[in-house]
Order: C-alpha cells, then sequence, then structure tokens
C-alpha cells in the first residue's frame, strides 16, 4: 500500500514549488498562495500516512524504495525511514504548511518565487531525512542550500547579504568535508554509498577520529554548535519569519540527525572517545550561549540564540555516553526535544513576525504593553514562552526533563550545568514576555496594533495544540521512536575497530 | 665532426634565445613575431638533425608543416599587428593595457 | 691540373685553389657578358628606334661599358645623411651575390658544370630568391621616400611573380622528375620527336614556357615591368640614392639576372646544350655549348625586345596579370600535366 | 599507399564537414549582408549533417586510418558530437550578438567551422604531425575571429595577446614533440608507447620532453602557470568568441592532452602526474582566489576557467580509467555550463552594451527573473552545489583521486571549490538580491531564448539525472582505452 | 655528398665578394667631398619634411602575407612533381585535392579583392 510513499512525500512540494513558480510575476500573487496552500497542504497528507502506518515494533527502516541511480557512480535511489527520521519528515511537512500560511499576505514582492522556494525546500529536506544512501543525502543536504540562500537573500533585512553569504558558506565548508569522508568511506566500505553499509564498516581509530572531524565540521555547523554557531544569529535575524521558522524547526534538527545517522553508528570509537569534546561545546551552548540570550535586545535574535542553547541539550544528549553505552534517556529526550523544538522555535519565530509585520521592528525596547492591544496574541505566546523555557506541561519540558535524567545517570556536573538553562530560559524568554507583552503601551505605534487575524489565528492555534499535546503525551512520539534508538544504542555499544 | 649533441645544444640555444625575446621584450610586438619564428625554427633544427641521425623522414616531413603552419601563423599575426596598430597607433608591447583585471 | 695544385699545396687546399680558378673561370667571362649586355641593349634598341647608339667610345662603341665603368669608379659614392649606413652598403652587396652565386650549379654542358649536385633547382629557386633583401634593404636604409616606394613596389612585384614562376618550375619538375638541372636538360633530348627541338619542355609546357618568360621579366624589374625604377615616377626607385660604385653594383647584379633567368629559360625549356635538329643531322644534331649560349642569346634578344617595344605597365595591370593571369594558367596547366602524364598519351617514360 | 588501402568511412564526417564548409566559403562571397542568414543556415546545417554521419560511422572500437594518422574512437566521436553541439548552440546564441557588433560576416561562420574542423583533427590525431596541425588549424581560426570586431582596441589586443602565448605555447609543444621524436623514433603515438614500454628510448630526452610537452599542453588548457593569456582573452574578446574559445576547445584540449600523456607517454606517468598535480594545485588556488577579485563577468568567468582546468587536471593524474573518465565527464559539463552562462551574458548584452560587468547583472531577477533563473543554474552548477550537474563532475574527479590515496589532494579541492563558491554566490547576489539598475528591456531572439533555456535546465535534468552521460563517458572511456 | 656543395659555398663567397671588392674600390678610388645638400635625400628639390619611413599601403603587407602562403604550397609541390611518377595515379589524386583545396583559397580571396589595386 506503501510502495512509494516516501517519494511522494520528496516530490509533491518539490512538483507543487515548481508549479507555483510558473505562475510567474506578482499580478498572480493571489493564485500563487493558494496554490502553495495546496501544494504544502498536500505535502502534510501524503506525510501523515508515515505516521500512522508506521510499525512501532520495528526499530528498522521502513517504507524503503531502492532504485539504481547513478549506476556509474554506484549511487541508488535508496529511501527508507527509522522512527527518528520519520518524525522529522512529518514535522517538516507540517511546519511547511505553517511557514506558507505565515507568509500568506506578508509576503509583497515575489510571491510565487517565495512560495516555491519554502515547498521546493520542503521537498528536499524531506529526502534529507529519508535518505539511505548518503550521496543522495548528500544530493538533498546541499541542493537545500539554494533555495535557503534565496530566501534569505532576497526577503531578508537589511544586512541579508552578508547573513546569507555567511550561512551558505559556512554549511558548504562542512559539507563538502564530509563529501571526502563519504568518498573514502565508500573505497572503504567495499564501493558502496549505502549509510547501512557504512554502518558496519570496521575503520582504525585514527581514521575514525579524522573522519569524525569531517562530519562534526559539517553537522555541528548546521545544528549550531558552539563555536561554529555564528551564522546562525545573522542568519535567523535577516531571515523572513518563514526562513526562521524553517531555520530554527528543521534545517537544525538535520545536524543534529546527521550525528545519530552518521557520526555516531559509523564512528562509535571516535565517537566515545570525543564525546568529551562534544559535551563540553554542548554545555557551553548551553550556559554562555543561554546568558548571551539574556542580553540580546533584539527578540528574534534572543530566540535565535535560545535555539542554539536548545540544541546545546540535543547534541548534550546524544553524547551522554554511559561506558560504552548510549544513555538511553539522554538520546530520547534529545530527540524529543529535537521535535518540540521544531515547533516551539517555529511558534516563537511566527509570533515575533506577527510583531514584526504591525510594528516593523524586533527591538524588544520598542515595543511594551502589547497584551492590552493583543489579548489573544499575548495568551498564545505566553504558552509559547512557557515552552521554550521549558515549563511543565508544554513539549519543551519532556525533552529537557529526559536528557537531565540522563545527565545525572552519567555525571552530576553535567546535569547540574545543563539544568541551568531552566533558570536562563526561563530568564530570558519570559524576561522579554515581560517587557513587550505586558506593562504600559509603550509608544503610539504600539497603540495602534491591531489583534491577530484569522489566518494568524489559525496558524497560532494549530501550533499550540501541537506544543500542548507533545507535552501531555510525548508518548505518542516516543513510542514510534523507542525501538530505532534501541537499535541504534546497540549498534553504537559494539566497537568498530 | 658533428654530433646529434652539436645541433640539440645549438637548438636550444636559438629556443632559449626566442623563449627570453617574448618575455623580457617589452618594445615591439615585430621582435615578438620574430622570436615566435625562431622559436619554430629551433624546433625544426632539432627535428631535421633527429632525422637525420634516425634515418628516418618523418622529421622532415614533419618540418615542412611547420614551415607552413609558421608562414599562416605569421601571416594571422602580421594582419593582426596592422588592426592592432591602426586602433592604437603604436605595436609597443608596454601600450597593450586595456585589459586589466 | 687539380692533382699538380693539390700536390704543392696539400689535398684541402689544392682543391679550394682549383675550385676558385673554376669560379673565376666562370665570373669572369660573366661579368665580360654583363658589360657587353649594356652595350647591346643600347645598340639593339638603338636600332630598332631606327638610331645607331653608342658609337663613340672606341669602334663600333666597344669601349662604351669600359668607358661607362671607368665613370662610374671615379664617381663619389654617396651616403646620405639619414640612411642606415650599413644596410645601405650592405644592399649592393646582397643583389649581386646571389646573382652570380646562382652560376655554381648551372651547367653549359653535360659534362660543364662547377658543382652537379641533386637540388641545383633548389638551389638556384633559394639563392635566388634573396636578391629581393638587396632591393629592400635599399629601399628602406636610403630612407627616402622614393628608394622606399620603389623598394615597396619592386619586392611586391618580385614576389607576385615568384609565385607563378614556382608553378611554372612545378610543370618541368613533374615531367622531368628530377631536380638535377643536367637531368632536367638531358630529359628533354629523348622526346618522341627525336630530340629535336620539338621534344623540348617549350612545346608540350607552352603555357608555362610563357608564364616563365614573362615572370621572368618581371623578376627582374625589366621593361615593360620596370615601374618600380620608372624614370619618370619615382626617379630610379629603390636606387636613387646610389652613386658611383655602388650603383654600378646594382646595375651589375640587374644584367647579371637577366643571363641568369635567360640560362634558366634555355634550361628548362629550351634543352639547354640540345641541339634543336635530330641527332642524325651530324654536326648540326650535335650537343655543345654553342647551342647553349645561342639560346641565352636568343632569350637575352627578346628582352631587349621587349623593352623597345612593349609601353610600360601601370601598377596594378602588373600585379593583376600576376596573380590573376599566371597563376590561373600555371595552375589550370599543371593540372593538365598531370592528366597528360596519367593517361597513356603520357610523353614522360 | 593506394586507393585499396585508403579507408575514408571513418573520416566520412570530417570530410563532409570540410566540404561543406568550403561549399559554404564560396556561397557565402556571393550572398549579400542582408541575407547573410543564408551563411548561418547553412553553417547550422552542416553542423546537423556532420553529427548525422559521426552517428552514422560510429564503431564501439578504435579505427585507424590515413596512415595510422586519424584515429575515430568511441571517445572521439564522443567529444566530437559534443563539439558539433556546442558549435551549433554559439552560433544560436551569437546571431543577434553578432548582428549587432557588426560581426554577422561570412568570415564569422566559416571560421567558426574551420576552428571547429581543427578540433575535429586534434581530438582524432594518431599522430604527432595531426595533432599539430589540428591544433594550429584551431588556433590560427580564433586568433582571427577575435579580431574580427577590427575597431575594438579591447578585442584586438586580445587577438595579440592570445597569438603570442598561443603560439609560444606551440612552440613549445613541438620542442617537446621534437625531443620525443628523438627519443623514440617515432612520430605515431602508439609506436611511441610502445617505444617506451619497449625500454629502448632514451630516458633523459623523453623526460626533457615531457616538460616541454606538459608545459605547452598547460598553455593550451590554461593551467597556472601557464595562464596569463586566459583572463586578458576572455574579458577582450567579443563574448561570442569567448564562448568559441572557451566551450568546444576545451573539449578537445582535453583529448589532446589524453592522447599525449595518456596514450603516448602511458610509460612516463609517473613523471606527468606529479607535474600535472602542481598545476592543478596552483590553478585551483589563484583561480578561484583571483576570481574573487574581480569586477569583470568575462574576467572573473575566465579565473574560474582557470580553477576548472585544475579540477579537470585532477582526473587526469589519477592515472586511471575512473580518473579519464570522470575527467572526460568534467569536460562535457563545464562545456554545457560555460556555454549556458556565455549564452546568458550574450542574450543581455545589446547593440552598443556589453553585459561583462557584475553591476550590470544587479536586480536581474526583478527585469527578468527567467534569465535570472539560468544564470543562478550555471553559477550554482560551476561552484558544484548538487542538484546541478556540475557536482557530479567534481564528485567524480575527487572520487577518482581519493581512489588513488590523495586524500589531501581531495580536502584541497573541495576547500578551494568552497572558496569559488564565494564568487558564484556573489553574481546571483547581484541578481537577486540588489536594486534594479538598469531597467531596459530584454530583447531575445526564439530560437535563441528557447535554446539557451533548454541549455540551462539541461544543466538541472543532467543533475536530477545524471546516470546516462556518466555512464556514456565511462563506456567511451573504456572502449578507447581497450585498444592500448 | 657534402664534396658538392663545397663549391657552391666557395661561389657564395666570391659571388658576395665580387659586390663588396667594387665598392671598396670606389672608396677607395672615388673623390669624398660631402656637403649637406648632397647627402639630403633625393626629392625632386623640395625639402624632405617627414622621415621617409612612413605607413604604407596594407596591400603590401596582403601581398607579402599571400607570398609567403602560396610560396610555401609549391614547396609542397616541389618534392611531389619530382617523384610524380614512381606515386602514380593515387598520389595525383592526392595532390589534385591540395591544389583543389589551394584554389579554393585563390579563389576566395581573388573574391574578397584582395588581388584588386586600384
Amino acid at each position: 500500500m506503501f510502495t512509494n510513499l516516501l517519494s511522494l512525500v520528496i516530490w509533491t512540494p518539490i512538483v507543487a514549488g515548481l508549479l507555483v513558480l510558473t505562475t510567474g510575476g506578482d499580478q498572480r500573487a493571489p493564485l500563487a498562495r493558494w496554490l502553495a496552500l495546496a501544494g504544502s497542504l498536500a505535502g502534510f497528507l501524503v506525510s501523515l500516512p508515515l505516521y500512522t502506518g508506521f510499525n512501532d515494533l520495528n526499530g528498522g527502516m521502513q517504507f524503503e524504495e531502492m532504485r539504481p541511480w547513478i549506476q556509474a557512480l554506484n549511487i541508488n535511489y535508496h529511501l527508507g525511514v527509522d522512527g527518528i527520521s520519520m518524525l522529522f519528515i512529518v514535522l517538516n511537512s507540517f511546519t511547511t504548511l505553517m511557514v506558507v500560511l505565515a507568509g500568506w499576505e506578508v509576503i509583497e514582492k515575489r510571491v510565487a518565487q517565495y512560495m516555491a522556494a519554502f515547498l521546493i525546500m520542503s521537498g528536499l529536506i524531506n529526502g534529507s531525512f529519508a535518505s539511505l544512501d548518503a550521496m543522495l543525502f548528500y544530493v538533498f543536504f546541499e541542493a537545500m542550500l539554494i533555495p535557503m540562500y534565496l530566501i534569505i537573500g532576497v526577503w531578508g533585512g537589511p544586512r541579508r547579504v552578508y547573513a546569507s553569504v555567511k550561512f551558505f558558506l559556512y554549511t558548504l565548508l562542512g559539507s563538502l568535508l564530509m563529501l571526502v569522508a563519504f568518498i573514502y568511506m565508500y573505497f572503504h566500505a567495499g564501493k558502496t554509498f549505502e549509510i547501512l553499509a557504512f554502518h558496519d564498516m570496521k575503520i582504525a581509530l585514527s581514521v575514525q577520529m579524522l573522519l569524525f572531524v569531517a562530519f562534526f565540521l559539517s553537522f555541528a555547523v548546521k545544528v549550531p554548535m558552539w563555536p561554529v554557531h555564528t551564522w546562525l544569529p545573522d542568519a535567523h535575524v535577516e531571515a523572513p519569519t518563514g526562513g526562521s521558522m524553517v531555520l530554527a524547526a528543521i534545517t537544525l534538527k538535520l545536524g543534529a540527525y546527521g550525528f545519530l545517522r552518521f557520526a555516531l553508528p559509523i564512528l562509535p570509537d571516535a565517537s566515545r572517545e570525543l564525546a568529551w569534546v562534544m559535551v563540553a561545546l554542548s554545555l557551553v551552548a548551553v550556559v554562555y550561549i543561554g546568558l548571551v540570550a539574556l542580553v540580546q535586545s533584539d527578540m528574534k535574535k534572543l530566540v535565535a540564540y535560545s535555539s542554539i542553547s536548545h540544541m546545546g541539550f540535543v547534541t548534550l544528549g546524544m553524547f551522554m555516553f554511559l561506558g560504552t553505552n548510549m544513555n538511553q534517556w539522554a538520546v530520547e529526550g534529545a530527540l524529543v526535544q529535537m521535535v518540540s523544538h521544531g515547533f516551539v522555535s517555529a511558534a516563537m519565530f511566527f509570533c515575533i513576525g506577527v510583531m514584526y509585520d504591525r510594528l516593523h521592528s524586533r527591538n524588544i525596547a520598542d515595543y511594551g504593553g502589547v497584551a492590552n492591544k493583543m489579548p489573544i496574541f499575548a495568551a498564545f505566546m505566553m504558552l509559547f514562552g512557557m515552552a521554550n523555557s521549558g515549563l511543565p506541561a508544554t513539549s519543551g519540558f519532556v525533552g529537557e526533563f529526559m536528557v537531565i535524567l540522563g545527565a545525572v545517570q552519567v555525571n552530576f556536573w553535567y546535569a547540574a550545568l545543563a539544568a541551568t538553562t531552566l533558570i536562563f530560559g526561563a530568564a530570558y524568554t519570559l524576561w522579554m514576555y515581560k517587557r513587550v507583552i505586558f506593562g504600559d503601551i509603550g509608544n503610539s505605534h504600539v497603540a495602534e496594533m491591531k489583534d491577530v487575524n484569522k489566518r494568524e489565528f489559525l496558524v497560532l492555534a494549530i501550533l499550540a495544540i501541537t506544543v500542548l499535546g507533545m507535552g501531555l503525551y510525548p508518548q505518542a512520539f516516543v513510542s514510534k521512536m523507542h525501538l530505532s534508538v534501541n537499535d541504534l544504542i546497540a549498534h553504537v555499544a559494539q566497537s568498530k575497530l | 665532426m658533428l654530433t646529434l649533441t652539436h645541433f640539440l645544444v645549438l637548438a636550444a640555444i636559438l629556443f632559449a634565445i626566442s623563449v627570453l625575446g617574448i618575455f623580457l621584450n617589452r618594445k615591439n610586438v615585430i621582435v615578438l613575431l620574430m622570436a615566435i619564428e625562431l622559436m619554430l625554427l629551433a624546433v625544426n633544427f632539432n627535428f631535421i638533425a633527429f632525422s637525420h641521425y634516425l634515418s628516418d623522414t618523418a622529421g622532415q616531413i614533419f618540418v615542412f608543416f611547420i614551415l607552413t603552419v609558421a608562414a599562416a601563423e605569421s601571416a594571422i599575426g602580421l594582419a593582426i599587428l596592422v588592426v592592432l596598430f591602426r586602433n592604437l597607433q603604436t605595436i609597443n608591447v608596454e601600450d597593450l593595457g586595456s585589459l586589466k583585471g | 691540373m687539380m692533382e699538380f695544385l693539390q700536390g704543392i699545396l696539400g689535398n684541402e687546399a689544392g682543391l679550394t685553389v682549383w675550385t676558385l680558378l673554376k669560379i673565376v673561370a666562370i665570373v669572369a667571362p660573366m661579368m665580360g657578358a654583363v658589360a657587353y649586355l649594356t652595350l647591346a641593349e643600347r645598340k639593339v634598341i638603338g636600332y630598332m628606334q631606327v638610331r645607331i647608339g653608342p658609337n663613340r667610345v672606341g669602334y663600333f662603341g666597344l669601349l662604351q661599358p669600359l668607358a661607362d665603368g671607368i665613370k662610374l669608379l671615379l664617381k663619389e659614392i654617396i651616403l646620405p645623411t639619414q640612411s642606415s649606413k650599413g644596410l645601405f652598403l650592405l644592399a649592393p652587396v646582397l643583389s649581386i651575390g646571389p646573382a652570380l652565386a646562382a652560376w655554381a650549379v648551372v651547367p653549359f654542358t653535360d659534362k660543364l658544370v662547377l658543382a652537379n649536385t641533386n637540388a641545383s633547382l633548389l638551389y638556384i629557386m633559394a639563392i635566388t630568391s634573396m636578391g629581393v633583401y638587396g632591393v629592400i634593404i635599399a629601399g628602406w636604409a636610403a630612407n627616402s621616400k622614393y628608394s622606399f616606394l620603389g623598394a615597396l613596389r619592386s619586392a611586391a612585384q618580385i614576389v607576385s611573380y615568384e609565385i607563378a614562376m614556382g608553378f611554372a618550375l612545378v610543370g618541368v619538375l613533374m615531367v622531368s622528375g628530377s631536380l638535377n638541372l643536367v637531368d632536367i636538360v638531358n630529359q628533354q633530348g629523348h622526346g618522341v620527336a627525336g630530340g629535336s627541338a620539338l621534344s623540348w619542355n617549350w612545346l608540350p609546357l607552352f603555357p608555362l614556357f610563357i608564364v616563365y618568360l614573362i615572370s621572368g621579366v618581371a623578376e627582374t624589374n625589366r621593361a615593360p615591368f620596370d615601374v618600380a625604377e620608372g624614370e619618370s615616377e619615382i626617379v630610379a626607385g629603390f636606387h636613387v640614392e646610389y652613386s658611383g660604385m655602388a650603383f654600378a653594383v646594382f646595375f651589375l647584379a640587374e644584367y647579371a639576372n637577366m643571363i641568369l633567368v635567360a640560362a634558366m629559360t634555355s634550361l628548362m625549356f629550351l634543352g639547354g646544350w640540345l641541339s634543336p635538329f635530330p641527332a642524325s643531322w651530324g654536326v648540326l644534331g650535335a650537343s655543345g655549348f654553342i647551342w647553349m649560349a645561342l639560346k641565352i642569346s636568343l632569350v637575352l634578344f627578346c628582352f631587349l625586345w621587349f623593352r623597345a617595344t612593349f609601353p610600360r605597365y601601370r601598377y596594378d595591370q602588373i600585379m593583376r596579370l600576376g596573380w590573376k593571369v599566371f597563376i590561373p594558367v600555371t595552375l589550370v596547366w599543371v593540372f593538365v600535366v598531370g592528366v597528360w602524364m596519367m593517361s597513356p598519351l603520357t610523353l614522360w617514360n | 599507399m593506394n586507393w585499396a588501402d585508403l579507408n575514408l568511412v571513418p573520416v566520412m564526417p570530417e570530410i563532409f564537414l570540410i566540404s561543406a564548409l568550403s561549399v559554404i566559403l564560396l556561397l557565402d562571397l556571393f550572398i549579400s549582408d542582408a541575407k547573410r542568414g543564408i551563411t548561418y543556415g547553412l553553417s547550422l546545417l552542416t553542423l546537423a549533417g556532420t553529427a548525422a554521419l559521426q552517428v552514422y560511422t560510429f564503431e564501439p572500437y578504435a579505427q585507424y586510418t590515413l596512415s595510422n594518422m586519424f584515429v575515430a574512437d568511441p571517445l572521439a566521436s564522443l567529444v566530437k558530437l559534443a563539439m558539433y553541439g556546442a558549435t551549433a548552440m554559439i552560433l544560436v546564441y551569437s546571431r543577434q550578438y553578432a548582428a549587432d557588433r557588426d560581426m554577422f560576416k561570412g568570415e564569422f561562420f566559416t571560421l567558426a567551422l574551420f576552428a571547429l574542423f581543427g578540433m575535429n583533427v586534434m581530438v582524432s590525431a594518431s599522430h604527432f604531425l595531426s595533432l599539430y596541425m589540428g591544433l594550429e588549424l584551431l588556433s590560427l581560426s580564433l586568433y582571427a575571429l577575435i579580431a574580427l570586431q577590427r575597431d575594438s582596441v579591447p578585442a584586438t589586443e586580445a587577438a595579440m595577446k592570445y597569438f603570442v602565448l598561443g603560439a609560444l605555447a606551440s612552440g613549445l609543444l613541438l620542442y617537446g614533440m621534437s625531443m620525443v621524436y628523438g627519443a623514440t623514433g617515432t612520430l605515431e603515438i602508439a609506436a611511441i608507447a610502445k617505444s617506451i614500454h619497449g625500454g629502448s628510448a632514451n630516458q633523459l630526452l623523453l623526460v626533457f620532453g615531457l616538460v616541454f610537452l606538459v608545459a605547452g599542453l598547460a598553455f593550451k588548457l590554461g593551467a597556472v602557470p601557464f595562464h596569463m593569456w586566459i583572463p586578458d582573452v576572455y574579458q577582450g574578446s567579443p563574448t561570442a568568441i569567448t564562448l568559441m574559445i572557451g566551450a568546444a576547445p576545451k573539449l578537445a584540449a582535453f583529448v589532446f592532452i589524453f592522447r599525449i600523456l595518456v596514450q603516448g607517454l602511458d610509460g612516463l606517468t609517473g613523471d606527468w602526474q606529479s607535474m600535472l598535480a602542481i598545476m592543478a594545485v596552483l590553478s585551483m588556488a589563484i583561480g578561484n582566489i583571483t576570481a574573487i577579485a574581480q569586477t569583470n563577468l568575462k574576467r572573473m568567468l575566465a579565473y574560474s576557467t582557470i580553477s576548472h582546468m585544475g579540477f579537470l587536471l585532477l582526473g587526469l593524474l589519477a592515472g586511471n580509467e575512473q580518473g579519464y573518465s570522470s575527467a572526460l565527464f568534467y569536460a562535457v559539463t563545464y562545456v554545457l555550463t560555460t556555454l549556458a552562462s556565455f549564452g546568458v551574458i550574450m542574450a543581455l548584452s545589446r547593440a552598443g552594451f556589453e553585459c561583462d560587468k557584475l553591476e550590470d547583472l544587479k536586480g536581474l531577477n526583478s527585469r527578468n527573473s527567467w534569465y535570472a533563473a539560468l544564470m543562478l543554474l550555471t553559477m550554482f552548477s560551476l561552484a558544484g552545489i548538487p542538484p546541478l550537474v556540475g557536482f557530479y563532475a567534481k564528485f567524480a574527479v575527487i572520487k577518482a583521486i581519493v581512489d588513488i590515496g590523495l586524500v589531501k589532494l581531495a580536502v584541497f579541492a573541495v576547500a578551494m571549490s568552497l572558496i569559488g563558491a564565494f564568487y558564484y554566490l556573489r553574481v546571483v547576489k547581484h541578481m537577486y538580491f540588489d536594486e534594479v539598475q538598469d531597467t531596459s528591456p530584454i530583447v531575445v531572439r526564439g530560437d535563441m531564448q528557447l535554446v539557451l533555456s533548454l541549455n540551462a535546465l539541461a544543466l538541472l535534468v543532467l543533475g536530477v539525472l545524471p546516470e546516462r552521460l556518466i555512464e556514456i563517458c565511462v563506456e567511451a572511456m573504456k572502449q578507447s582505452l581497450t585498444v592500448l | 655528398m657534402l664534396q658538392n656543395y663545397f663549391p657552391i659555398l666557395l661561389f657564395v663567397i666570391v659571388g658576395l665578394l665580387v659586390g663588396v671588392g667594387p665598392i671598396l674600390l670606389g672608396w677607395l678610388v672615388a673623390p669624398n667631398r660631402p656637403d649637406p645638400e648632397k647627402l639630403s635625400p633625393y626629392e625632386c628639390g623640395f625639402e624632405a619634411f617627414e622621415d621617409a619611413r612612413m605607413k604604407f599601403d596594407v596591400r603590401y603587407y596582403l601581398v607579402a602575407i599571400l607570398f609567403i602562403l602560396f610560396d610555401l604550397e609549391i614547396t609542397f609541390l616541389f618534392p611531389w612533381a619530382v617523384v610524380l611518377k614512381e606515386l602514380g595515379a593515387f598520389g595525383f589524386g592526392v595532390m589534385v585535392e591540395f591544389i583543389a583545396v589551394l584554389t579554393l583559397g585563390f579563389v576566395y580571396m581573388w573574391k574578397k579583392g584582395a588581388l584588386e589595386w586600384e
């Protein structure tokens, strides 16, 4: 029944994007919008069977598709998802729908190109998550840069050129090294690019280390980990709302996903050896970046730094080794954190976008007393702010809690440092919230702000439901990933030397 | 008696002179053209010397072709020179500077 | 004789001296011939125009060339201020050198030849081509407009006709199958017409013969192709600035070239030293130097005759004749000869 | 040699090409300027006919003919077909461009076809003599083509520079050839290989000659340190001619190098490998870094060419079938990309205006988003970003050198392509992020629009489905190498 | 074989000497009384007002170029012509092709006006 489902999930948005492109100039913007909506909705709908049809009792790959693609180079069109990647595909398709709605009338220039860029990117991201062939993964992974570059550069803010080029080059640097690593492994694994074949390779430790560095540069930039995170604040600040949403919700996850799919299982020994580095960097991200977020005056930058901090949690969770074993709690916590952050950060960026559309400022100081004018909006933002701070009953809580729990088993001080995020997170999110939403109406512009319209309400409501739903019933996600995570842990536990 | 080495050394010297002529000459484009001709003649010298010592005519036939091509080449070179002179009123090598990065 | 010289001087020096003597034996009469060719020219043209020509110096003007020579010898050699002195003096040397050096390989009979090489014709082609350097250097070195223009014209004309000449020679080579001048002449001796004048190359290669002859006139800058030195237009062309012996050398070169062209025409097309009559005619049928001399004289006479008869061509007419008439004609005839040779009707086996 | 030995079947495409060329040459003399379109049409027909014959006479093995001077092998056939296509595209692209610049003359077409014929000879040469003749026919035609725009100072200057350095390169090459001839006693490539393998060749002469050969070849290809002519010539030449220099000749030069180094001097692989490695490294470094500083689009693309030639050399120096086929693939795709990029430049130029500065592209997306998109595709393809075909080219090359253990070189190569991405991105930035400066309408002939669009879209299509093309390249290389 | 060419070398030297000799003789014998007027270039009595090495008609270049090309074609024909009898019809056929190409170029330049002088 589901033979070509993954292909469908990948190509539906791309084809829709190309269709949207054909509508041409802005005189037909409404058509482009509706087409984009239809396309993203279709993309989301076709991704749902992945969730519903997923067999919880199987930790391996499902919905596999295998076709020869470039036989001369031994590259196959090999798709498949396990419990980990499946979730991100659904998350991505969902986010795309949100993004289309978020940019509905906010984007006035080159609407078709805007919508198309997001749709195409959505398909490419799905492709990256679904690839079981390293080169296929690479192609999707890299191709994504093109629409993202354009999104930031064309519809971004004043420093968009700087931000977009920085984003592109940073990401390209890492992935090119990854390419060399792939090619090396191709020969090492007996001339195949199958990721699963990579998983079974024996590699000497020194080589593992080098390969790990290559992967690290690629994925750490994407996550982003401290100290290669500097592109992200720039990119986020300058990107349009939709761009920020996709960046935060999805592309960051690709980096973390890369660690799970490549670095850890292929190079378990190097991962163990270097885990302390990863942990250290993650903790720096959590603590230091959390502090940095605290002093931001730009809302978007603040949320961007908070994203880095949250992603620190994710990488922390992944590298919580207990002896040779990965820590089950920590890994699952990291995954839940990734999904949750996908919703929450998208929602946060959307909220900021909503305000920005009214006041054309992201400066915290320019706001104040928004709640008086936009009560509904303030309520929603309250929820998301709480989720972002990781308060219980929201999705943010579950993941962080699990990671900290895992960390305690490994080392108390890891956990203690990680737990500071609960303080810092609450501090910067809620402090910002207070300054922006509460208090007296700051100035005349705020006084003219109108509450959310139907479209915005729809987006906020949907996001709110997911955030709450995930916080209250994380089992819906955890059950899907559980066996896959178990398999992964078992795999990583074996030495590859 | 003359040996192959003598010829090769002479050809090498001619060749070196012509290459230096191309790189060091800063005055006149015509000198460049002459250096190019000299270079081809040095090569011809080589070919003929080898051809003689190998008792193989192919080398000499090659020389015929090189000569012909050299003629065609200098024909085009001169033609370009004439056009260049008409445009610039000079054939000074240093005056060729409109192309800069 | 040679053995004697080698005996007293040693092997190599003896050979050298002996060769030098032979060379002098060629050059000295040549210079005499040149001198008297100038006289012959004036006389012939004189008579054609119902004048007497020079007749004061010596009986019948026979000492006139000598007088001319002495006069030129005593004239100052002027080096114009703006000229390039070295080149200016080099030019006449470059003119006469090749004109004489070509004679090294010209056979006078099938035995009488200084250097009987296999590439004689190639050598002559090569060495005569050098003559144009003399012209162009003279025009350049003098740094005078007339010289310069004359040199350009002259050079362009010479090279233009050289092509036609070359093609004409290709025809000769095709039928004779050799670059050796002796062989070329000998080959003309055994044609179908029994070795008589009818078997010589001029008949089957008639268009080439005509082209060669006329090109020869043009090559030597002779009337009616003498625009390069047309007195009424650019006074004397490339050698306007020359005087005294420097001028005399140019003059010698021109006439030496004329004789050379005449000799070449005889060798290529007119059977060289072969008798025009069949070998069966006894004394008349015997070949010998006398025939060669007669043929050269005949061709030279034609040169003089042309000068006396034809008005000077315009420059464009000269170039047109060379490029648009002679080259196509020779191309076609080379092709025709080729087909002829490949056909059963071939005369040359 | 007689009539019976004369096997002309493998040479049929060349014979047809040169015959048709002669007809066009003469016919054009009797055509008035207004009807120059006839020449144009005939030229395209000639290319089509030649291509058809090429396909018709194809055999999957090497055929030697004309006293072993000419070889028709699959490699040659493939490259020739690519060159016919490239030339036809250039003619279509340059129709309006040439007409606007008083270059739409018979010579334009005949010289272009002569250049093509020269390339054909180069590609099919199996003897130093035919290699040289082909090379010179190509070079001479190109010299003349550059100077075709007689009143343009940059063009004539470029012609002069190209001429002098091109002649110098030929001289170096010939000197090398003479040394190899002296060492092996033959000019035939197969016989040279045999002589070297047999050990009878004079090693000193051979290596001495090799140095000159490689230098000459590097000149022709434009690899550092023999690259000085490329930027000036690319910038100075009329864009149509730049394209003629930058597209098909790269393919021909590639096969040229292949024939000499791989087929002829196979026994010296170790020697030339290291030379190529140095040149590849320098080309990638200097090409990419210098390109960043350029403000002239054509000059920038020239430096980018240099860096791409560095990549191409990487494939060659791998010294195995995989490397050669990857280099072949690289060359083919590079030509396709170059065609599209310069095609867009020509489309944006108009009478009296040369779209050759980076600023001229500002805001192109708002002026005409289609051309902006096409240029975007070419730029990302040149940068080697998937899913455009340029990626697979780089990928295949890097794969080839990782295979022989040169991982560090591979890392260096990708580092350089990262630098390269920067200036390609800048072009995209100008087109997409900047405000419009020049608002004059873009008028392009319909046929050019179609071909150019197909050309640029092919980069994408081949990027998604490169299988067939890679396979063809691999097969051609395999079949061409088995004859050794 | 090279001995055959020795007389030729000598002859060339003699030829050049014949050129140098008279000039030397003239220089020794003839008077030498230069004055500015005598040494000025011949201009039919006018003052020379510019350098005589001026630009000249580009057609002279053209002739030079065409000469080089055609003369070289003849170089190819010479050896061929000498051995034509041995080559037979095949050799002739090949050269016909060569000459045809040459003729093509000739027709082209004729029609292009490279041979026009007025």
